[in-house]
């Protein structure tokens, strides 16, 4: 463990040595990002198994001295991160896997592989930061990380929009961040967690600060993790390759804003404004999202939707102070959204078109592909026994726990438009007949397949580890030793595992019956409630009423400083020019070349002076 | 007035007047008598060569004591000495420049009445600088003045060089009487010329009718002799009449006479002035109307300054130059700070160098074409680099930039106004404001010498004779040397005139 | 006392101007060569001087002093009355600014190898630019920083009007009229300081303006000491520039050649800074602190102003000329807050501006050699036909937007921390900033380097030879501050310790 | 003569300098306003001699100084004249008002 920083530079080392070397290298590129992210994974998996016996460890060194202020840098091996770098690197790993044969044939192979080497480096250092400020760096350095792997088809208009609504969407929630932890340093002193957690316990930050900072944080993760109301980067963010939305929008950027929420949970677990912040915005993303899914029609879009969805089921735990189910969500959500997303590469990839609507009869021809997919669309269904429907279970449990009843119904109800949308979306792609003509349609190779089935695997299993039938093993583990954290295990009535179970089915059983079966016109709903839909159908407007206010508003403001930039700032230059110039031109006048002029001056001039001597001198 | 008495006086106090007279009257007989054929630039040489004597003379007369003879209407103290020292050094550079003058229509035929005339003038200014009473301060004012009238006039058949000295005459002339109109006053109150005996006079006057008077004559002097340092309100004869006459005349006239005039102004305005108590019986008078004399230095540099920026014609545009300087050093004076004569005469000394440097320039490249617009300037940095940087070292000097010695000067000269108390804030702000605007007309003369290209796109080479060369030579390296090791002027100055304390004595 | 190091580092171009004037100007290689060459010894020694500090040198070691010039002669009253001396030294600040500007130096020099015609005089005023630059950072006396300040007027002056485009004698003259101003104004400010305390030494009149030991030859009002230090804010106002007196600079920006512009915006802006931060904050400290409130306004008005103003420019030059402005911003906002944050912040937001908007201009020089133009709806794609280009220029933008890991973040960062602690109304108004140069640098950029060539440029290569060393050299040293920042903090601890608190 | 106090000699003298200065700065004609500054010059005479005589301190240097101005006075005049002829030579003119080639 006392090596664990290690681990973030092994993908360093592949971004520095693909940029000088990936040229000559070509597509033998892929090996190098393979197993140098091998590398970190099996170095994780050590510090995890080392975690798992010991405590934590924390290494720090100076970084930054302030006068008297010393800032540091270092890292720390704890229940959490010990466990996200894990799910990093081997989900990161499998990403550099599918990659080569997903890539394969781009022309610019190495560059892709040197950026998913610096996301990974910039997202383990995240997992590691022992305090805010470093956390702060490496959060922007997965932003940009991932606005270049959103960019990387750069010359598509698209992609290039894409790719700066990202970064400028999260910079806005940063911003949030950096003044929230600038607030609370000048409050406890320090950067550092363990400081920071032991100064809002002893009582030393005033409430109202702790609301102010950990809105202000949680705004910060709101931008990266794609909350509601700055979400709508993300489905645009799926510009990018297929893997690099597995990777970066499913399993582990977005995910940060989750990891920053648990991180902080004692400070946001000291101000319930601030919790019930996050648990309001959590469950409206999550509905919220589930709805736009509905209608969506592009493959990542509506995995997309769903990733924004879910992530937003994420934040309602920890709001409702289930700390375990959170985290425990985020889990199993990496693996079987990983999973979504890189079925779906290989559906597109296969097809070569995102439009499920041309898609359809595909479960013949992917045959492996097409039961990994189904497997993430029950696990995220919430279908019992698969990994999805252990956590989905402990988060409503947390919601109804804590008393957020309306938050738990809208939670419920979102569990239903999931597994409607998803399993709408599986029946549409795989089922009935194909609707457009494809040629070569193939499987994807084995270093596709390959990640697929590992991680098929992992989203059944996953759950297991903390289940109430079977013990809350990671949730003991989690919060063993900190009690801000809460408890392992939150009990609730065992009717919301029915009624989860029963909603999910519900949900699934209708797709079926519309997508699958037909015996539901598809636009049952659609024509009876035509505004709904189309409200729904583009997303709320959201893009448009930001495009009209927002940037409008920039606009307006940039204009009217170019207004007073042309008639304040230069019209002050010109008139003192234009004064300057007109005394010259006077000047120039009154030498008009009559020599008794000249003289007339000079007497004039004599005379006024010694007028004014007189007055002034009191001789008048 | 027997012999003897003639004989006691210590006539090697005006060593160097009696060289330039002598010089003078040689030159006239030579120019008569020589034949035609001989060419005159040989009397330019010999005129030289006396400044240069004159220059070794005074040298020799550094380490004097202050004395007086003639009944004190003749003294050598330290101030006369400094400034006459500018005067003749300022002189002979003029004089190299005259002798490489030749225009189109030629000073040629006229051009040993030129140093003669030249040298006569040079006389009246050392004159000026050394007397010690009104009688000979005027005389000297006047064979400065009407020598410089037949200068400007000198080119006869030059219609524009008429109609200057017509100007600078009926000008001069005003200006000499109203100048002498409030001497009359001076002497009514106190009964004598002698500045010495005028100053003891006027310690204890008191009638305020008395003062009110003086008053008067305060501004009707200072009025006068603004004519001759070109100054607001009696500045407006110098653009037409450095437009029309000769280059080396209006060397002459923006250095020596700039310079002549500013020692009478100091004599005359130190010498009495300081000594009339106002009512309050504190404050001299010199002191109290600090404010007036403000304005106008105030205004003048605007002026200058401003309407430069309108000017196309080279010698018109020094010409407003020339009146801004003087109002820069109207501001040492208005300051009366103990620094005053460092201030001024360090800032004559870089204007000498840096303005007659220029004209050196200014005269090579519009003796050629005969035309004086700015825009022949275009493209000397391709035609002669040497020159161009040359130039460029003036005109930055001019402007005030570090590394030149216009800087230290005008250094000088806020200190003088803000070390003294109250402190002159404002005129040290609108000075500086002035220079500020100033840059934008020497830049002009830059950015034609640099960034044009010449008009017709020949690129012949400048041909610069011996003379100029060696003023440009000379100009330039003390420009800058006394703006990097000022102090050798400094120390010159401190070790020779001990801070001019004998002005007084 | 006296060791000539100061001297021998701030005149050594001198060697190569006289070099350059010997040389025939129709040489073109030689005096490229030479011109660049010229640029190496004061690089040398200003890093081996930096070096021997970090081994243990004393600073103190370095400063000289000759007796230089004497105002009339006051040695009755005191022996040193009036007095101004040569005097060189440094301190951590200035010995940072000097590495900075003799590297930038070197780098412009080498960058200039782009100009197309009149080498020789290009280099010797280059080289005479560079000398100023280095003077104003060792100056310890006023006079003497102003001679060097001015010194670098005139190059510049020359350099903007004769090698620039299209519209470089506006410029020029607008550079000259306003820096004209602002050292009028600050010419006004040294002497007053001059004229009633008999000394320009910085360190005593520090003293002697606060009233310590010793004493002034004319008291001063407090109100007097607050008109000298709004001067000086304006002064330095002019050159950083601050909201409203920034118009010359956006014209010299556009119409300089870039690498002159690497210097201008890399150093000369600095000076500014430099200025107000050795001057304002050190001769006027009480005066400082009343207006601090007032400082941290105009940087957040600047940061903002630069930033809604570069989001509309359609010309990529004015958006990195905005950029500037609004990056000064921070560099107020850091003195504004007048703690050891935020002064710490803007000293570092100082040098990291200067490489990272040198290695912009140079930049910008790459590309208008190849396209001749800089206008961003001309441009498009270029990330295919200049991949490497077009990746430092991404790399500079993010430096530039605060990207963690480079020098802009490090610096933003700390002006906004020392902010927060004083004003955090005002530095949450001013964290807006932050967002809208991401908005405004990656629309600038990214129409640059991504989406489709608008236009068809033939034969366009990616950087080639003399490229490659200014752009690795700064983005290495970019990077290299914002990983290990005690590089740029140790020199600075005993500047930053006491201040504010 | 003590009748006639210092006074109106000084009032003679002013006003005669005003009428001199009136013409020198209105006449067209050269020549008159030549003569006019004799005039201006010459109420400066008066003053002197004035003084010289009736002076609060009565000494015979205003006298001497007179004598200076009249010879430089005459110096001046016969100066001015020159370089009068000479630009009649040239423009065919004495009048002040078509001496305008240099200006602004």
């Amino acid at each position: 463990m006392e090596n664990a920083w290690l681990i973030p530079l092994f993908p360093l080392l592949s971004f520095l040595f693909l940029l000088l070397f990936g040229k000559k290298l070509k597509e033998a590129s892929a090996y190098v990002g393979i197993l140098l992210t091998l590398a970190s994974l099996v170095y994780s998996v050590i510090v995890l198994v080392g975690r798992l016996t010991n405590d934590t460890y924390k290494a720090e060194a100076d970084w930054l001295q302030i006068g008297n202020l010393q800032l540091t840098v270092g890292f720390e091996v704890n229940q959490l991160n010990a466990l996200m770098l894990v799910i990093v690197s081997l989900v990161s790993f499998l990403v550099h896997t599918y990659s080569k044969g997903y890539m394969h044939g781009d022309e610019r192979f190495p560059v892709f592989y040197a950026y998913l080497g610096l996301f990974t480096f910039a997202m383990l250092g995240l997992v590691l930061s022992p305090n805010l400020l470093q956390t702060y760096i490496f959060w922007e350095l997965v932003g940009v990380g991932s606005f270049l792997l959103i960019g990387f088809y750069f010359h598509k208009d698209s992609a290039k929009a894409a790719a700066k609504k990202a970064f400028i969407m999260t910079r806005i929630g940063d911003v949030g961040l950096l003044i929230g932890m600038i607030l609370l340093f000048w409050q406890t002193g320090s950067f550092e967690y363990d400081e920071i957690f032991a100064s809002v316990q002893a009582g030393e930050v005033s409430g109202t600060m702790i609301t102010l900072t950990s809105i202000l944080i949680f705004v910060g993760a709101v931008g990266k993790s794609g909350q509601f109301p700055l979400h709508t980067w993300l489905p645009d963010a799926m510009e990018g390759p297929t893997p690099v939305s597995a990777l970066i929008h499913a399993a582990t950027m977005v995910a940060a804003g989750v990891y920053l929420v648990a991180t902080m949970f004692p400070v946001f677990a000291a101000s319930e404004t601030a919790m019930a912040t996050v648990a309001i915005v959590g469950a409206v993303t999550a509905i919220f999202a589930a709805t736009i899914g509905l209608t969506q029609t592009d493959i990542k879009r509506v995995l997309a939707y769903s990733t924004v969805s879910q992530l937003g089921y994420m934040m309602l735990a920890l709001g409702a102070a289930g700390y375990v189910a959170g985290v425990f969500h985020l889990m199993t959500h990496a693996f079987f959204k990983a999973l979504l997303f890189l079925a779906a590469g290989s559906v597109i990839h296969a097809v070569h078109t995102q439009d499920i609507e041309k898609m359809g009869g595909l479960w013949k021809r992917l045959k492996f592909t097409a039961p990994l997919f189904l497997i993430g669309t029950l696990a995220i269904s919430g279908v019992p026994l698969l990994s999805g429907f252990f956590s989905k279970d402990e988060i409503l449990i947390a919601a109804w726990a804590n008393g957020n009843y309306v938050l738990f119904w809208l939670a419920v109800i979102a569990a239903f438009f999931t597994a409607f949308y998803m399993f709408r979306l599986f029946f549409m792609v795989f089922t009935g007949k194909p609707r457009s003509e494809y040629k070569n349609v193939h499987e994807s190779p084995a270093s596709m397949t390959g990640p697929m089935v590992v991680l098929g695997i992992l989203a059944v299993i996953s759950g297991y580890v903390n289940t109430p039938w079977f013990g809350t093993f990671l949730g003991d583990w989690l919060v063993e030793g900190n009690e801000a954290l809460g408890h392992g295990h939150i009990e609730g009535p065992a009717w919301i595992m029915i009624v989860a179970t029963l909603v999910s089915l519900a949900g699934i059983y209708l797709a079926y019956l519309m997508y699958m079966k037909r015996s539901l016109a598809q636009d049952w709903f659609t024509s009876r409630a035509p505004t709904v839909y189309s409200i729904v159908n583009n997303k709320y407007f959201i893009d448009e009423i930001y495009q009209s206010t927002i940037v409008y508003a920039t606009k307006a403001v940039s204009l009217f400083l170019r207004f007073i930039e042309l008639f304040l700032v230069e019209g002050l230059v010109k008139s003192v020019t234009g004064i300057v110039q007109g005394l010259g031109k006077l000047g120039a006048k009154l030498q008009n070349g009559q020599v008794q002029a000249y003289g007339t001056v000079a007497f004039v001039g004599l005379a006024v002076l010694m007028l004014i001597f007189a007055l002034t001198g009191g001789y008048l | 007035m027997d012999l003897e008495t003639l004989l006691s006086f210590d006539w090697g106090l005006m060593a160097p007047e009696f060289i330039i007279l002598i010089a003078t009257v040689i030159l006239t007989l030579l120019d008569l008598f020589l034949p035609k054929k001989v060419d005159r630039k040989l009397l330019g040489w010999l005129g030289f060569a006396s400044v240069l004597l004159a220059i070794a003379a005074l040298t020799g007369l550094l380490d004097n004591p202050l004395g007086s003879i003639l009944h004190d209407t003749f003294r050598l103290d330290a101030f006369a000495k400094a400034f006459k020292l500018l005067l003749l050094v300022g002189s002979a550079l003029v004089l190299l420049l005259a002798i490489d003058y030749e225009s189109k229509e030629g000073l040629t035929e006229y051009r040993g009445e030129f140093y003669y005339l030249f040298l006569t003038g040079l006389l009246g200014a050392m004159i000026m600088s050394s007397s010690g009473d009104l009688i000979t301060l005027f005389v000297g004012l006047e064979t400065l003045s009407i020598s410089s009238y037949i200068l400007a006039g000198l080119r006869k058949k030059n219609l524009k060089s008429n109609e200057s000295a017509m100007k600078y005459v009926i000008n001069g002339s005003i200006s000499t009487a109203i100048t002498l109109f409030g001497m009359s006053y001076l002497y009514g109150i106190t009964g004598s010329t002698n500045l010495k005996e005028m100053s003891d006079m006027l310690m204890s006057i008191s009638d305020s009718q008395h003062i009110y008077l003086l008053g008067l004559a305060f501004f009707m002097v200072f009025v006068g002799l603004s004519f001759k340092l070109a100054s607001v309100p009696f500045h407006m004869w110098a653009p037409d009449v450095y437009e029309g006459a000769a280059t080396p005349v209006t060397a002459f006239l923006s250095v020596v006479s700039k310079i002549a005039g500013f020692v009478i102004l100091i004599r005359v305005m130190v010498s009495i002035f300081a000594s009339v108590p106002m009512e309050d019986g504190t404050t001299p008078m010199l002191f109290a109307l600090q404010d007036f004399i403000g304005f106008l230095a105030a205004v003048t540099m605007i002026l200058g300054n401003v309407v430069a920026l309108r000017q196309r014609n080279i010698k018109r545009m020094f010409a407003y130059s020339s009146i801004a300087h003087a109002g820069y050093l109207l501001v040492a004076f208005t300051a009366m700070s103990y620094v005053m004569f460092d201030s001024i005469w360090f800032y004559m000394l870089a204007y000498v160098f840096m303005n007659l440097g220029a004209f050196a320039i200014i005269q090579l490249v519009t003796m050629k074409t005969g035309s004086e617009d700015i825009s022949e300037f275009a493209g000397l940095y391709r035609r002669s680099p040497i020159l161009a940087v040359t130039m460029g070292v003036f005109i930055l000097s001019l402007a005030g930039i570090p590394g030149t010695a216009g800087f230290i000067g005008k250094l000088n000269i806020f200190l003088g106004a803000l070390m003294v108390n109250p402190s002159h804030y404002v005129l040290a702000s609108i000075m500086i404001g002035a220079t500020v605007i100033s840059y934008f007309y020497y830049f002009g003369i830059l950015s034609q010498v640099f960034f044009r290209p010449t008009a017709t796109g020949e690129e012949t080479k400048v041909k610069v004779p011996v003379g100029t060369t060696v003023v440009i030579i000379l100009c330039a390296a003390a420009t800058i040397l006394f703006g990097v090791m000022p102090q050798l002027a400094f120390d010159f100055l401190q070790t020779n005139f001990e801070q001019f304390i004998d002005f007084m004595g | 006392m006296n060791s000539y190091y100061l001297s021998l580092l701030v005149f050594s171009p001198l060697l190569g101007i006289v070099l350059l004037a010997l040389m025939p100007k129709s040489n073109e290689k030689g005096l490229k060569m030479l011109g660049v060459l010229a640029t190496l010894p004061a690089t040398i020694l200003a890093l081996l001087a930096y070096f021997s500090y970090l081994g243990g040198k004393d600073l103190a070691s370095f400063s000289e002093q000759v007796n230089w010039m004497r105002f009339s002669d006051f040695s009755a009253i005191h022996a040193n009355l009036f007095t101004v001396k040569y005097e060189l030294g440094i301190d951590g600040f200035s010995l940072l600014m000097i590495v900075l500007t003799s590297v930038l130096a070197t780098l412009a020099a080498i960058a200039s190898l782009h100009i197309k015609n009149e080498w020789k005089g290009y280099y010797m005023l280059f080289l005479l630019l560079e000398i100023g630059m280095l003077g104003v950072f060792t100056a310890q006396n006023l006079i003497l920083f102003f001679i060097f300040f001015e010194i670098t007027l005139i190059p510049m002056f020359f350099l903007i009007g004769k090698w620039g485009y299209f519209n470089k004698e506006k410029a020029a003259y607008s550079f000259l009229i306003y820096n004209g101003l602002g050292s009028a104004i600050l010419l006004i400010v040294i002497m007053v300081l001059f004229a009633k305390t008999g000394t320009t030494n910085i360190e005593t009149l520090k003293v002697l303006v606060n009233g310590g030991e010793g004493q002034t030859l004319a008291a001063m009002s407090e109100s007097l000491k607050m008109g000298l230090f709004i001067a000086l804010l304006i002064a330095f106002g002019v050159k950083l520039p601050i909201f409203p007196l920034h118009s010359w600079m956006l014209r010299v920006h556009v119409e300089a050649p870039p690498s002159i512009v690497m210097l201008h915006s890399g150093i000369l802006l600095k000076i500014g800074a430099f200025g107000l931060i050795r001057f304002g904050m050190g001769i006027f400290p009480e005066q400082f602190e009343t207006l601090a409130v007032l400082i941290a306004i105009l940087g957040v008005i600047n940061l903002l102003y630069g930033a809604f103003l570069a989001f509309i420019q359609t010309d990529f030059k004015m958006v990195l000329a905005y950029s500037s402005i609004s990056h000064m911003g921070i560099v107020l906002i850091g003195l504004g807050a007048s703690n050891e944050a935020g002064v710490q912040g803007a000293i570092f937001q100082v040098v990291s501006h200067g490489l990272i908007s040198a290695l912009l201009f140079f930049l910008v020089s790459v590309l208008y050699e190849r396209v001749q133009t800089t206008q961003m709806n001309e441009l498009g794609g270029f990330a295919k036909s200049m991949p490497i280009a077009s990746g430092f220029l991404l790399a500079g933008a993010m430096a530039s937007l605060g990207l963690p890991g480079m020098s802009g973040f490090v610096s933003e960062f700390m002006a906004f921390l020392g902010l927060f602690k004083e004003m955090p109304i005002l530095a949450a108004i001013g964290a807006l900033g932050i967002i809208m140069t991401a908005v405004y640098l990656l629309r600038a950029v990214l129409s640059i380097t991504y989406g489709q060539a608008n236009r068809e440029y033939a034969g366009i290569r990616d950087l080639r030879s003399f490229e490659w060393a200014p752009v690795l050299v700064l983005i290495g040293l970019i990077i290299l501050i914002g990983v290990y920042p005690a590089v740029l903090s140790q020199p600075l601890e005993n500047i930053v310790l006491g201040i504010g608190g | 003569m003590n009748g006639v106090p210092i006074s109106a000699f000084l009032a003679l003298a002013l006003i005669l300098f005003c009428i001199g200065l009136y013409g020198a700065l209105t006449k067209r004609n050269t020549i008159i306003v030549l003569i006019s500054i004799e005039l201006m010059l010459n109420a400066v005479n008066i003053n002197l001699v004035t003084f010289s005589k009736f002076g609060m301190v009565p000494s015979i240097t205003g006298q001497i100084f007179t004598v200076f101005v009249i010879a430089v006075a005459a110096a001046e005049v016969a100066v001015g004249i020159a370089i009068l002829l000479s630009l009649y030579r040239n423009r065919r003119t004495v009048n002040t008002d078509e001496m305008n080639t240099l200006k602004n």
